[in-house]
């Protein structure tokens, strides 16, 4: 059975239909590199997965729980699906410790000191162990990011969305988060990613989708698609990365 | 100056002064308590409820914010026995004086829950979080944070404003001041008493809310809190 | 005489809903022209005149309008100053409107960035030109929203005067009270005409608020 | 602004003027006209004063808790305002011979038994802040009972219809105007406890002899004149109680 | 007679001197670059030479007038000498041609209609006649910056100060504000400007003068600057530009 499979879904936003008839199918352990020019409607896709933005034709199931037009209560589906986005979005007023427990506590009624043990491994495995007390601000980027991570991945996800995650990094932070993300595909985990780091989709990506006007217009194998794309448009998106 | 002050009459009556200062204290804390309780639910009414909820809410807000807290204190005293509901002065006053905090630390409040970008509520809801949680655990802090300048400035007025109820006879500061004034006929020197009393319970309660701030705002010690949450692990320690 | 409440005791409230405007004006102007020269002075003046400013604002806004209004209608007397009750009201409310209003408008030079000041410097433009052609003109347009706003304060706080026997609209109301035992149909007209006054300051003060914000993010 | 204390009957002459405080807001003594101007009976005596003293009059509203500063502030030079003439007002202004009286009453529920004063036991009375009543129900002594004070009288008045007390001190007319006005059928003027009856003195500043005297004069003129009567008459519709009134 | 001279001048904020013996001579026609390091006291220097800084030791001598410690009425001096910022420093709420008038206007006299006729050829002069009518936040970061340099040259300065007025500025806008002050120099303006921009420096100014650490390290013709640096300071400091 697929750990997401998106049935031929619809969002408008009026008469602009910014995805039009999606349909893709990821497996439990696939890594799903999302491609596609800004506005094509990659996040769009992203944040009706898990919910936060309503679709309004077609459904969504996702390890076990369906997302259908006027579905509402998501909540039990977020337990299970992680998703990170490129501005961090970690909370200010918290120490990173105090972040990453947060969700454990109030929503799965962790008892503190399993949340606390949980909060240093996730900590560990993204590298940043040492920065337990430490506060967002007092973080650079890419170790922000790493922290976000961190905080998803401590609600122990089935499934985890990465949204350009990098996109607001320098190039060596950038590197420090790919890192990351490359240690948990290659962990198992199930990630569908949206990326502009073409190189990184090829590498650690199995498949990729490429999204264009609101509609996935190629998908295949990661080595098969970046090298031999099949659509003009594909072709002209991943030529400037290649040489 | 023609005029020589007297402050001996009215200083033997400190026990009334005392008296009303505790009084004073009392209301307008509770006041503030159930002011502010009121204000965040209005806000949260406004940012999170429905339409028709949040339109009641505005028209609350700007007939509290247009109309003189006197005439409020009169109509709640005077006006709601004739609908059944007989309250006393105290208890009039408070109920005045929390709805009329509440309407304007409802638009603070909001204002806050404004200034906190959406993303941060994403986030939240993202890992599960009901909204609810979420303005519990992710914006409230940070909201405050931003507004706690503007809301103290509004729990200050509070406590002056508190004052005007000794029109319906309300236990407070003013009306034992003007209890001490009609027994000893020192009038300047009694409102001086009562003015310098206001001036330093205003300061102490601005102190008080320095020191909330720092409870609430200030971040715990980085150090501290390692060595606080590792303590359960000390084996872990000494194997690093 | 005991009357009954009605059209009849309009003509009162209305005349006192008069006074509360006139009232409201002349102390608006009045705290106006404080205000400014407190605001600048409290920017700009030397050291002791500044901390002077400071300390006014501060012992003001932590006293309550009634125990000022007392102290400096009666206050006045004791040092042998008698002013008509207007003049008394409009004097104890300028007293305490300058010392919030000073406070807004020194928050609104302020906010004009240094460099606005140091580029009309390097014009060589004197103190009182680069105030008149530079910075006022741009803090009044940043204060003009929070000072309507401030404008419902004062018309609010007017109904303290009735302390002092003035007869204002929330006098007026009391009286009518007096007259007619007939509380929840005043103070219920009289809370009207406070918010017929009121809101139109309100709406306005935050389209200007609002007006502004939209204008600064495009 | 800025005028010299007038102490002595020329000093008021000089300046041409008398300033005269005067209570307002208490139906049926007063009424207030569309303007917010005062007229009843204590505005009729100040005209006479500053009439017979041949100066012009200033009238001030004073209320019960504001008057006495408005006198020794200087605020104005003498006082008509429902004073009474208690020992202790008596230390710091010189009151004159009374002027008028009324009968002070409780008043209540029908309902509330009132035969004697130890039934306020437990009672919450309510009276106009700072005011002779204030002082005497204060010094009642009896067990339990609550003082609740309201800046006037018609507020007090209005916190016993309006259910918030059991009961007010008041004006017996007053209160019997509001009762029969306003068909307040279940109160009723208690006339088994009498109060007291308040005489009203005019009050100057301590050192206004000169002025104290004249006054005293001038209020046994328009008594024996029948002047002072009619005035009663015309704004209470009633002779002033207690017949004769008492000098000291 | 030099047009600007610095004699030994100090600056100091309480203990630390960022300014720390300057002695510097400007001809008339003179165009001096004045590079170095962030935090060497370049604009720390300009602004004492129109007073926006007091001094503590030495005096500087500009076109007749002198400036010493405690000097204070400068209004004269700053007739003399326009200055124009990184942040350009329009005035909000005047037009352009408003902004132009205004000094002259108010502390030259001058009447309305030679001021207007003086705003128009100004702002020729920087090439932007056609935005007499705008405000400031109408136009580009590069149309400001060449508004605040007619605003200054409306005064008929005879030292013209420029302190970084390109750094907020992308290259294609640059290219516009340098090409402007160019010309100023080609029409013999005495100028000091402080500037990041190698190349500008080395073409538009007669003379550089290094700064390093509050005081002038090394200075001289701008081509034997560049050519030859004496200080291994200087050497490192122009070593990046020149490959
Ligand atoms: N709330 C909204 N209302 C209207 N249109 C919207 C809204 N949110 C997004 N859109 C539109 O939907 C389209 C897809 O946006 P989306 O953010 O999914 O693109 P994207 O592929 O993630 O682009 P990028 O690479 O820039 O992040 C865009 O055209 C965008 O303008
Ligand atoms: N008001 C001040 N108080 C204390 N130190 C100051 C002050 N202003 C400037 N400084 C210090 O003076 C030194 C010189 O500053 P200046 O701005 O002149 O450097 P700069 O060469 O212009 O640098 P940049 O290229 O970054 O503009 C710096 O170390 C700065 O920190
Ligand atoms: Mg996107
Ligand atoms: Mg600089």
């Amino acid at each position: 059975m697929p750990a997401v499979q998106l049935n031929n879904i619809k969002k408008c936003y009026g008469a602009l239909c910014v995805l039009d008839g999606i349909n893709l199918s990821v497996e439990p352990r696939d890594v799903v590199a999302v491609i596609g020019q800004s506005g094509s409607g990659k996040s769009t896709m992203l944040r009706c997965i898990n919910g936060l933005e309503q679709i309004q034709g077609g459904s969504i199931d996702i390890v076990g729980h369906r997302i259908e037009p006027g579905t509402h209560s998501l909540r039990s589906l977020r337990k299970e699906v992680g998703m990170v986005f490129q501005s961090y979005n970690l909370f200010p007023h918290l120490n990173v410790a105090e972040n990453i427990m947060l969700a454990p506590r109030v929503v799965k009624n962790v008892p503190k000191q399993e949340a606390w043990e949980t909060a240093q491994m996730v900590l560990k495995q993204v590298g940043l162990a040492d920065k337990v007390g430490a506060y967002p601000d007092e973080l650079s980027g890419g170790q922000q990011q790493r922290v976000a991570i961190a905080r998803s991945l401590a609600m122990k996800p089935k499934v985890m969305l990465f949204d350009e995650v990098t996109s607001a990094l320098d190039p060596q932070l950038t590197g420090e988060v790919l890192k990351t993300i490359a240690e948990l595909a290659a962990a198992g985990m199930t990630m569908i990613l949206v990326t502009h780091e073409m190189g990184f989709a090829r590498q650690v990506a199995n498949r990729t989708v490429f999204m264009y006007k609101g509609q996935i217009w190629e998908e295949g194998r990661s080595e098969d698609l970046f090298a031999a794309p099949k659509t003009p448009e594909l072709r002209s998106f991943i030529a400037p990365n290649l040489k | 100056m023609a005029y020589q002050m007297h402050f001996g009459p009215v200083l033997d009556r400190a026990p009334e002064f005392v008296d009303g200062t505790i009084n004073t204290i009392l209301l307008s804390g509770q006041g503030i308590v159930i002011g502010l309780a009121i204000g965040l639910a209005v806000a949260i009414i406004r940012v999170e409820g429905p339409r028709w909820l949040d339109q009641i809410a505005v028209a609350y807000i700007e007939i509290i914010r247009n109309t003189p807290l006197l005439v409020q204190v009169f109509l709640f005293f005077f006006g709601l026995p004739y609908i059944g509901l007989r309250l006393s002065a105290d208890t009039s006053a408070i109920i005045a004086i929390s709805f009329n905090l509440g309407a304007y630390s409802a638009e603070i409040f909001r204002a806050g829950f404004l200034a906190i970008p959406k993303s941060q509520i994403e986030a939240g809801l993202a890992l599960g979080l009901t909204r609810l949680q979420t303005i519990r655990y992710v914006v409230i802090v940070p909201a405050l944070k931003v507004v706690f300048p503007a809301l103290t400035g509004q729990l200050t007025l509070t406590l002056l404003g508190s004052s005007v109820v000794c029109a319906i006879s309300a236990n407070e500061l003013t009306l034992a001041a003007s209890k001490v004034e009609s027994l000893t006929f020192r009038s300047l020197e009694t409102f001086l008493v009562a003015g310098a009393i206001y001036v330093t319970l205003t300061f102490v309660f601005r102190f008080t809310y320095w020191l909330i701030s720092l409870w609430l705002f200030h971040r715990k010690d980085p150090a501290r809190f390692q060595i606080a949450g590792a303590l359960p692990h000390g084996q872990e320690r000494v194997e690093a | 005489m005991i009357q009954s409440f009605g059209f009849s005791s309009l003509p009162i409230l209305l005349h006192g809903a008069l006074w509360t405007l006139i009232l409201s004006a002349s102390t608006f102007v009045a705290a106006g022209i404080f205000s400014l020269i407190f605001a600048l002075l409290r920017v700009l003046g030397p050291r002791p005149v500044r901390l002077l400013i400071a300390g006014y604002i501060e012992l003001v806004q932590a006293t309550p309008l009634l125990i000022l209004l007392f102290l400096a209608y009666y206050g006045l007397s004791f040092l042998g100053y008698y002013f008509p009750p207007l003049a008394a009201a409009v004097i104890s409310l300028t007293l305490y409107a300058t010392a919030f209003l000073a406070d807004i408008w020194r928050g609104c030079i302020e906010a004009i960035p240094k460099q606005q000041w140091e580029a009309a410097d390097a014009l060589a433009m004197s103190t009182p030109q680069k105030l008149r052609y530079v910075i006022l003109p741009q803090a009044f347009r940043i204060s003009l929203g929070p000072t309507v706003g401030f404008l419902v304060q004062i018309v609010k706080n007017t109904s303290v005067t009735a302390l002092i026997s003035f007869v204002e609209l929330t006098r007026a109301g009391q009286l009518l009270n007096n007259m007619t035992f007939q509380p929840f149909e005043v103070f219920l007209t009289v809370a009207a005409m406070y918010f017929i006054i009121c809101y139109p300051l309100s709406y306005y003060s935050e389209y200007l608020q609002g007006g502004k914000r939209a204008r600064s993010s495009t | 602004a800025g005028t010299v204390m007038a102490q002595s009957i020329s000093d008021i002459d000089g300046k041409g003027k008398i300033t005269i405080g005067v209570l307002t807001g208490i139906p049926p003594y007063d009424t207030v006209d569309s303007s917010g101007n005062t007229d009843g009976f204590l505005v009729d005596l100040a005209r006479d004063v500053a009439q017979n003293l041949k100066v012009q009059l200033e009238l001030v509203p004073v209320n019960n808790a504001s008057r006495a500063a408005a006198l020794e502030s200087g605020r104005v030079d003498m006082l008509i305002a429902h004073m009474t003439a208690t020992p202790e007002r008596a230390k710091l202004f010189l009151m004159t011979n009374p002027y008028g009286a009324y009968d002070m009453r409780f008043v209540a529920k029908k309902s509330m038994a009132l035969t004697k004063i130890d039934d306020l036991a437990n009672k919450r009375v309510s009276v106009p802040k700072g005011s002779t009543q204030d002082v005497a129900v204060s010094n009642l002594g009896v067990e339990g009972l609550e003082v609740v004070r309201f800046d006037d009288d018609a507020l007090a008045m209005q916190a016993l219809i309006s259910g918030q007390v059991d009961a007010t001190a008041a004006v017996a007319t007053v209160a019997d105007d509001v009762i029969r006005k306003r068909n307040l059928a279940d109160l009723e003027v208690k006339t088994e406890v009498p109060l007291f009856t308040l005489y009203w003195s005019m009050a100057v500043r301590k050192d206004a002899t000169q002025l104290h005297q004249w006054l005293n004069n001038f209020i046994y003129y328009e008594e024996v004149s029948g002047r002072l009567g009619a005035l009663h008459e015309k704004w209470v519709g009633v002779p002033i109680p207690g017949g004769k009134l008492p000098t000291f």
